[in-house]
């Protein structure tokens, strides 16, 4: 079953209110194209579950900026001042995570489950008494599994059965969602016939993913950030 | 030689060979390029990385693959790639040997703030809680005084924690300071200074098994 | 026919293009056997497989890739192989469309016991209570009675569940059944049997949604 | 840092009293070279982890003939009429998991997490009173992470600094494994050279792994089941 989608079709899918997950950990892997059609449709109050905001004029941080998103669940957004205003202002509300949970909350909704126990943070200003379970003797917190209606991702390949092989650092947080998200929109400059990954090289398989939408050329939103390179 | 300069110059003789590393941001990214070519580590990034290495030429640069600072990485043979989920199972599990971290403030019980000043400054978590709390080793990379010339070495953490009693050394650009049952020892002076004047510029207790030896 | 080619050859029409199918271990596996070999679908194998396909030929035969149940199967075009924590995920994600499984019991309520007989037989629970629990749709292939000609469609099942209320269709080798909030509801006979001699080999009650129709 | 070692030498390792995890579902990816050294060394009091027993006469199922085994922790034993039997018998204690959990299990604790939360079997006799956790208003049943001294593994391909690749259905439960022990051993027919791997297609990351232990030859152990061809 082909599921491949247009730009458009896949993203008219999403209703102001959505809470949607987006891939990527800085550029890679954030979904460069599917966030601008987010944009250029508008859909509104939407919440966010992304690793960072991107930096200003890219990626989520142009959604936050247009005013769309009513909650960003992230760990870190010290590379974007303007969206750190935006929190301190409180014109849209941040919840932070350390990485590693924001991960294994996604990745534990992903698996069925409904939360898991632990000891980061345990000690730390982020738990609040009401987290806290004795169980068998030890004292743990516990995180809850964190699900969403969408997940936006960008694979470096695809099929359109939906198998998925990413590239890089891009991998990061998009396995994950592709799993926790009920809807999954994926993008890709390189959508073959199934067949054209070795089976046991798939990264995400098919089963978890809804739309595949190709792109015709990556846009220099996927380029090269020339102030992180090293001189 | 600039602080920073006596600082990372240090720093990099933590590296054992064969061993896994995070370098955190800030300071610590900075150390691998103090680092031999042929050096025998493995560097993790906790965006997806094991074996990251300096920045590659221009025109092999790869947008897709970044550190966790944003830097454009390259890979070593033998690196592997992987989501954040095994990124952070790799650290939570102890598979790595030594993390190097920045610090707003660190204490005589190895106490670790470097995530939040409240009102001020709230960027995020990031990868820090769980790097300070189950890193094998932490070694913290810091100037000895903050830019008004206060103490970042202290009896006890005034900012709210990253992970307690994590810290097994500081390197600050004057010394080397391990933190013992007995509080913090000094192991090198990195400039020459009295005992007394490292003491001044420190508010947590320094005991000196450097003392009368090496300055 | 055989008593097995009838719940095979029906069972197999259960089957819409497109979907994602999980086929027990016992009879459901034989199912994949009656699929056209262009058939649109894609098998999972609870082992780690998405697009499972019939044995391949001797020369081409892979002692690395089997099913849950032991067969050597090959793959499809665009087929996935994952550990089993993945597959499991998808399981328990709900993006199965459809898993065939076997049963010792299965009762009016749609429960199913599967993998005990508490003193006799209990070889362990597998992966079915996952499949039972979170598959979509849920389709039992069972003959009619057990072998000393006792119901295995029951009132209430009396064996150790594998999962509640989870069973829509039962396939017998006498008729199809769909389970209603009013009960058992017959759609098909697939042998010449009256309504009665039907209800007298089923301990549920049933409803005759053929009547006076198909026989 | 080289992380090769003899067959000896790796499984000399391991202490009588071991919990090991044993990867594998079926044949595929049991570690068959790494059992068969740990029967002719003769290691006794073991509880080993598995999906399974294999058949009679393979893999863990000569260390429970052996008598080497006190408990084993697995899913489906239904090929194996003799473990059944030494289990009924009482010859060893058999703790049976439904498998997706049995899998939750070690992921948890390969994880570094301590447990987690689902509703798999909670309606079920497998599941008692003091297993279930009533938090936020749900019910859940409270699944604890499950680790090992030890993990026994076939890797199709490795390398020297312990990356390695699976193959075909040996996936299975080895990668769970491979984050789950303390530590963790691999054999391989294909050991190679740091660089061998595309670095997105490693399917276990080097510093999971403590020891490879390359094989010379595959023997019969790995090749066709002939009862289990379809005539």
């Amino acid at each position: 079953m082909k599921k491949n989608r247009t730009l458009e079709n896949a993203i008219a899918a999403i209703p102001s209110g959505a809470v949607i997950m987006v891939g990527g950990f800085g550029n890679p892997g954030t979904p460069f194209s599917l966030i601008s059609e987010l944009v250029r449709q508008g859909q509104t109050d939407l919440t966010l579950i992304k690793n960072d905001a991107n930096e200003a004029g890219h990626g989520v941080s142009r959604l936050i900026e247009n005013g769309q998103v009513k909650k960003l669940i992230t760990t870190h957004i010290g590379l974007n001042k303007g969206v750190i205003d935006r929190m301190n202002r409180g014109d849209v509300e941040v919840q932070f995570h350390p990485q590693g949970m924001l991960a294994e909350k996604i990745r534990t909704a992903g698996a069925g489950s409904f939360g898991f126990l632990t000891d980061i943070g345990i000690d730390s200003e982020i738990t609040r008494p009401e987290d806290l379970l004795d169980w068998q003797g030890k004292t743990y917190k516990v995180e809850m599994a964190l699900s969403a209606d969408f997940a936006l991702l960008h694979a470096a390949h695809a099929d359109w059965l939906g198998n998925l092989v990413y590239q890089g650092s891009a991998i990061n947080f998009s396995p994950l969602m592709a799993m926790a998200a009920n809807h999954v929109i994926v993008e890709t400059p390189d959508l073959g016939a199934p067949g054209c990954f070795i089976p046991e090289q798939v990264h995400t398989p098919g089963a978890f993913v809804d739309s595949v939408v190709p792109l015709a050329s990556l846009t220099s939103d996927y380029g090269i950030l020339e102030h992180h390179v090293r001189r | 030689m600039s602080v920073v300069e006596r600082i990372l110059s240090r720093a990099v003789m933590e590296i054992t060979p064969g061993s896994i590393v995070n370098l955190g941001i800030g300071l610590p990214t900075q150390v691998m390029h103090y680092l031999p070519d042929d050096f025998d580590v493995q560097i993790h990034s906790e965006n997806g990385i094991l074996g990251a290495w300096k920045q590659a030429a221009p025109e092999q640069m790869d947008p897709f693959l970044i550190d966790a600072a944003g830097a454009y990485v390259s890979l070593r043979e033998g690196a592997s790639l992987f989501d954040s989920a095994v990124s952070f199972a790799m650290i939570r599990r102890a598979r790595l040997d030594l993390t190097m971290i920045g610090a707003f403030e660190v204490d005589a019980h190895g106490n670790l703030a470097n995530w939040k000043i409240p009102g001020k400054f709230s960027p995020g978590i990031g990868g820090a809680m769980e790097l300070a709390q189950k890193t094998q080793r932490i070694v913290v990379l810091t100037t000895h005084t903050d830019k008004h010339g206060n103490p970042k070495i202290l009896k006890t953490c005034r900012l709210p924690l990253t992970a307690k009693a994590c810290v097994s050394r500081i390197i600050s650009d004057l010394a080397v300071m391990d933190v013992t049952d007995q509080g913090l020892v000094v192991r090198e002076k990195l400039v020459e200074i009295s005992d007394a004047d490292l003491q001044a510029l420190t508010e947590a207790e320094l005991t000196f098994a450097t003392e009368g030896g090496t300055a």
